[in-house]
């Protein structure tokens, strides 16, 4: 099915073809950009000040939120660099085994139909309850939170690369077939780049999961006295709300840099797709 | 012998979930001896591309027999010597013209086949210029030539050509045309062509198969004795109309044939 | 839970050679806290005898591992060798561990009372008007709490029980009606809050209870009986020393804490535990010492509300002896001092 | 007066990204008045689609004007007055055939405009066969019939049409041609029609622009003076022959003016 | 009229075109669908008994964890059937938000830049940190559990919606255009079956997920008093083991059912798109 898309990659492009004079829109550009996200923030803000007001056991009032973070950022930077860290390998982890796994499956119909189900049950699992067992397994180390990560995040790769390694235009396929291009090559020069869409969906999923999956992981591993979930978990207990609301302030930031960051490589991998036309 | 030669012998096809009473190919019956230029003509949905994936192996069948050169369409792709332009032209939109073009030789190397200089097959179809456009950005010609040149490229044994031509002007067309020929008769490649055009399945080609349709089979086969090389002066000769004129005048029974009496009313 | 801030506090080597090399041959020993850094009795000392140096006196290797809070998981840690000393609540833990299959003993008990509170609205003068409200604990209804409430013939079955989380100001603002906690902990959160309760302690009642155990694995114990010794003769020794320092104790944890430690909250924890355990410990006994008459009693409380079956032999789930060899009388001895 | 005809006046328009100076359309000056049918002729990648989008109001344009019947291609489409057929047939792979062909009666419907019945409109393309079909299951011939008659279904004041008959048989090609005639003569529709056939766009048109390439502007605008209707005697003529290599002739120039010197090397 | 067989979607074509005779297929279908699901489960099952037999503490023998499941069969029922309507009920608003505000952020470009950021804050924020005041919100109900189980599920069909509805082939979109389709038109007869193959990927995430969502929502959330995460918790807390595992065989249960449930849906609505030629 041969989808015709003429036209660069533009990096602004949502009023379709029939727009004012480019030049003035790129001018605003900044600004349009920033714009909502800060009005939004600024409107959360109101609102939360209000319940803060209201019920101080509920919101902290964010003027000490702030504080709370400008008086120690360092506190808070090797916290949240302890929680990035256990991120990043869980998902480098988690995402690469179910990627390498999708390949397989792709391949061989008889792994899929093995692995498929022990995904799930792997998936369905709370990891909390498997935590304490990891910690046994794996000594009070970063292994066991980053193994808890790496589950997170391991299902939605997983499953968005499956639908995306089939993706693929019949014709292309065919042109490979007389080319007697191996399995192997069929999978690398052909499904997995149409499958790029997916993976990079997949990708905007999990990279957030993966700091949920870090934070998760160090409420419930034993061995963990650092890091923002750490953090949480015991400001929360001595009611020291300022902490646990300027440590998810932390993660919210990281979140945010992840997802801007998997933006920018969209950009520079899909321009071919149709979704950035 | 059926080494130097595609047999084609009582194919019959019908897709999954079609009416099996009018299969997509109906006994079709064919034999392409090693090197000619045949070209395929008929209706539309006559089932001209169905034939061609089969050839190529691509597409399954319900009974009959296909081989090619004494072996199976699949070994022969294993050996590489297989250019496909498919109808559509299918291309990887995230490389651009030149990759596009010299992928086959950076696909199943170990059928050890040389391949064309890029460049020079870029050059051939008049794209040197758009060699570091991407897909997206190539107009429908354009993007058909680039699967032109891309099945050129593998010098093939068997090139199978699904209206490669049907998005370009006279001009280029003709040089292309040109340039098929030139390939064919170099490499002696056996070419099975798909085309709408009459004239271009005489100028071109040994032999014309007329199919027709509902279901799909083959009407008639025509050869066509000109000599070659086809230059100027056959291509306008009065032998040329004559031929071009029984080939029209097959394919108008073959499409009366296939089309249902109310088929196409006036609005 | 690296040796951070290794105080220069150079105390020379208590035992004699022979001693210090059969501790070193035992290799690193780990201790998971009960729960993270905090201030509690059996947590406190470790981390303030590995800041001051107790350890080394000792001839220890010890390293020192937050817990998530989750006892039966520390147990299971000890229990598997990845740990070799942890904290337990009390000594029902003890009990339930083992019947969980969990191979430890305890080998000291610094509390002697619950150390479980229940704290309730001012508008409850008397725990039978809790019948017809809502109660909220935080996993599981302390045993204690319980036995407390039965003793007092409130019919359990009139109290909606719910699990809350570590947010105390449910009670406050009248979610649950009465709330469980720590007396060491959840008085104080309200307090900050600026909220009127009332406390019922469980000992008011009649019923008995620990907190501040100290857990390890029998076998292990067995085979390195010197080291289980000097661990508790180094903590018994912190915990003299903090009684003193608090401040300084507590300012040693907070330097634990790579994520933050609320050092005023923690002082008061410490402080109103170590208060508990000298207040519940007979002149007549060393701190940390073991009870199985008390045992007993809290046992049956389990037992009562079917989180037992029923009483296992206490003896073999607790021994006393590692605490009694490195005390003389009540005091910890100490040489160089 | 503007309002009785399309006016391009010009319209330059280079791609983002690609060479600003040899722009996809340099220049061109196009005027049609209403009711006419006009084709457009030129070397592959000239501009014709690119032309064609911009009229329908799909593309930007950097300089110069674009105005249908007096008015924006955009207030064209609101009244959804414009027909496309694209060079792709661009079937929505969800909806089966019938479905497709009927698509533009259920979109947009305050426009108010009536719409042909979807199974008149199959059956003038020969495809009641294949209603209940899915794009999948067709022929490329047959998918760019089903695209040719969801853009007569909207009876469109102005009906732009790339390379429409480009997959088909001469002889379903020569039925639509009627088709599309009959379609223009009734409801005086203007047709901007690509093709690359030069017969086709002398029979059927009033005027053949002829266009050449890098960068893409108007080579030569010739009227076509034969008489209507265009029935077989007009169609065999001898005036048709004259005009057929008239066209010729200038596509030839153009294609000359366009491809550089090197372009098409025999290999 | 001639009326024709309609074209429907085909069950099993995982092959290629060159495969075998069709008929032998068909017959070893079943077999060729079960078999290596069931392997894969049995060699866990061995492993897993080794495990336990070393480490009794940290798996339960497999025939205790039987023996529970059979002894009790209305208890785990009735737990399963508790967490899964919370699963459902916050699937269902989680991936309804998502779908709705997916489209309202294709077409308005502000409300996306404002609301992605929020979506990922949201998302980063450990929910755990969440439930208590969520608790405080909406009472001891069921209703703070959905909600966890919402955000949980909320942020992957967000994503997948968003990059699906921009997957539009642009030959097509001209043709809407043309017909001067209203962006609600486009979006409902284009864009949103363009995206199916994304939301489909991304129902196949979210779906098991949710469970995992409502299992850890009756951890954390207060007043949970049955459910399978509940019974994992004080399961977990008494060191009953077998009652662990038996709980998360039947969650397992239930995510594969409902990932075999989406599979027949896909193969429904999806017969058209080249993942399932
Ligand atoms: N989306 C695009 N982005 C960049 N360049 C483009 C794009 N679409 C077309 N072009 C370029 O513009 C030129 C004209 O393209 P256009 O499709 O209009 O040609 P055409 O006359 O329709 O050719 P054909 O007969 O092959 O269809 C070509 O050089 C092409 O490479
Ligand atoms: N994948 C498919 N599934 C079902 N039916 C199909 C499929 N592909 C083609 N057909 C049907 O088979 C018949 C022949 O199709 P085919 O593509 O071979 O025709 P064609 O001769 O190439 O026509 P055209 O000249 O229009 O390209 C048509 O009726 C078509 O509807
Ligand atoms: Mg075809
Ligand atoms: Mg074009």
């Amino acid at each position: 099915m041969a989808t015709q898309t003429p036209a660069r990659p533009r990096p602004d492009r949502e009023e379709g073809p029939r727009g004012a004079a480019p030049r003035v829109r790129r001018r605003l550009f900044g600004i349009g950009l920033w714009m909502p996200a800060t009005v939004a923030v600024l409107l959360c803000g109101l609102a939360w000040t209000a319940v803060a007001e209201d019920q101080p056991y509920l919101l902290p009032p964010l003027r000490e939120v702030g504080t709370v973070l400008v008086e120690d950022p360092g506190l808070f930077l090797g916290n949240a660099w302890s929680t990035l860290r256990i991120a990043l390998l869980g998902v480098s982890f988690g995402a690469g085994t179910a990627f390498v796994l999708s390949l397989v499956m792709s391949e061989v119909p008889v792994v899929r139909r093995a692995i498929m189900p022990l995904a799930v049950v792997l998936n369905v699992t709370p990891v909390v309850a498997l935590a304490p067992a990891l910690v046994v397994a794996f000594g009070f180390g970063m292994a066991p939170k980053v193994i808890v990560t790496a589950i997170i995040t391991f299902f939605p790769v997983l499953i968005n690369m499956t639908t995306g390694l089939r993706s693929v235009p019949v014709p292309v396929l065919h042109v490979f077939s007389t080319l007697h291009a191996s399995r192997l090559e069929v999978l690398l020069r052909l499904r997995v780049p149409s499958s790029l869409p997916y993976a990079l969906a997949a990708l905007r999923v999990v990279f957030p999961l993966s700091i949920v999956g870090a934070v998760v992981a160090e409420f419930v591993a034993a061995g963990s006295s650092s890091g923002l979930g750490t953090m949480i978990r015991t400001s929360a207990a001595t009611a020291r709300l300022e902490y646990v609301y300027a440590a998810i302030a932390c993660l919210a930031a990281m979140g945010v840099l992840m997802l801007a960051l998997i933006t920018v490589l969209e950009r520079r991998l899909l321009f071919w797709h149709e979704s950035q036309q | 012998m059926t080494g130097d030669r595609i047999e084609v012998r009582g194919l019959t096809k019908a897709y999954e979930g079609a009416d099996p009473l009018r299969p997509a190919l109906h006994d079709v019956d064919l034999e392409i001896p090693r090197g000619r230029f045949v070209s395929l003509i008929g209706p539309s949905g006559c089932g001209k591309s169905t034939l061609l994936r089969v050839v190529a192996g691509l597409e399954r069948h319900d009974t009959g027999t296909v081989s090619v050169f004494g072996s199976t369409p699949e070994r022969m792709a294993a050996a590489k010597a297989v250019g496909l332009v498919p109808q559509s032209p299918a291309l990887l939109p995230w490389q651009n013209v030149r990759r596009n073009v010299s992928l086959p030789s950076r696909v199943n190397r170990r059928a050890g086949r040389g391949s064309e200089d890029p460049d020079l097959l870029l050059r051939m179809v008049g794209l040197e210029d758009a060699a570091r456009k991407y897909p997206h950005e190539l107009s429908g010609g354009m993007r058909q030539r680039v699967a032109i040149a891309r099945a050129f490229g593998i010098r093939p044994d068997l090139l199978l050509m699904d209206e490669p031509f049907s998005a370009l002007d006279e001009f280029t067309r003709e040089a292309l045309q040109l340039q098929l020929l030139g390939l064919w008769e170099r490499m002696s490649t056996t070419v099975l062509f798909v085309t709408h055009s009459v004239r271009e399945a005489v100028t071109l080609s040994d032999t014309v198969v007329v199919m027709s349709a509902r279901p799909g089979r083959v009407h008639e086969v025509l050869d066509v004795d000109l000599p070659r090389p086809r230059d100027r002066g056959v291509v306008t000769g009065p032998r040329l109309h004559v031929l071009e004129d029984r080939v029209r005048a097959s394919l108008q029974t073959a499409w009366e044939a296939g089309a249902a009496p109310d088929d196409l009313v006036p609005l | 839970g690296e040796e951070a801030t290794e105080e220069p506090a150079d105390v020379a080597t208590v035992i004699d050679e022979e001693r210090c090399e059969t501790n070193r041959a035992a290799g690193p020993v780990t201790y998971i806290t009960g729960y993270q850094y905090q201030a509690s009795v059996s947590i406190l000392e470790a981390v303030a005898a590995d800041a001051l140096g107790f350890f080394d006196a000792v001839c220890l290797d010890v390293e020192i591992q937050p817990g998530t809070g989750d006892t039966i998981g520390n147990s299971q840690l000890v229990s598997a060798g990845t740990a070799h000393f942890t904290s337990l609540g009390n000594e029902a833990e003890v009990l339930q561990a083992n019947d969980a299959g969990h191979d430890v003993i305890g080998i000291s008990t610094y509390g002697h009372v619950p150390i479980a509170t229940l704290l309730t609205g001012t508008g409850i003068e008397e725990l039978g008007d809790l019948e017809g409200t809502t109660l909220g604990h935080k996993g599981m209804l302390p045993a204690p709490l319980e036995a407390m409430l039965v003793a007092d013939g409130v019919d359990m079955d009139a109290i909606e029980i719910v699990e809350v989380g570590y947010d105390p100001s449910v009670l406050p603002r009248d979610q649950v009606q009465a709330l469980t906690g720590f007396r060491s902990n959840e008085p104080f959160l309200l307090a900050d809050m600026d909220e009127e309760y009332n406390e019922w302690l469980p000992e008011d009642y009649g019923v008995v209870g620990s907190f501040g155990v100290m857990a390890t694995h029998p076998e292990w114990a067995q085979e390195n009986p010197t080291v289980v010794e000097d661990y508790l003769r180094a903590i018994a020794q912190a915990f003299s020393y903090c009684q003193e320092n608090g401040e300084e104790c507590v300012g040693y944890a907070a330097d634990l804490a790579e994520s933050g430690y609320d050092v005023d909250h923690n002082l008061r924890v410490w402080n109103a535990e170590h208060e508990l355990v000298t207040s519940s410990t007979p002149d007549d006994a060393p701190p940390g010492y073991i009870d199985l008459n008390l045992t007993e009693a809290e046992g049956e409380t389990l037992v009562d509300n079917g989180q037992l079956d029923e009483l296992p032999d206490l003896e073999p789930l607790f021994d006393p002896r590692y605490l009694e060899a490195v005390h003389v009388a009540t005091e910890v001895s100490w040489p160089a001092e």
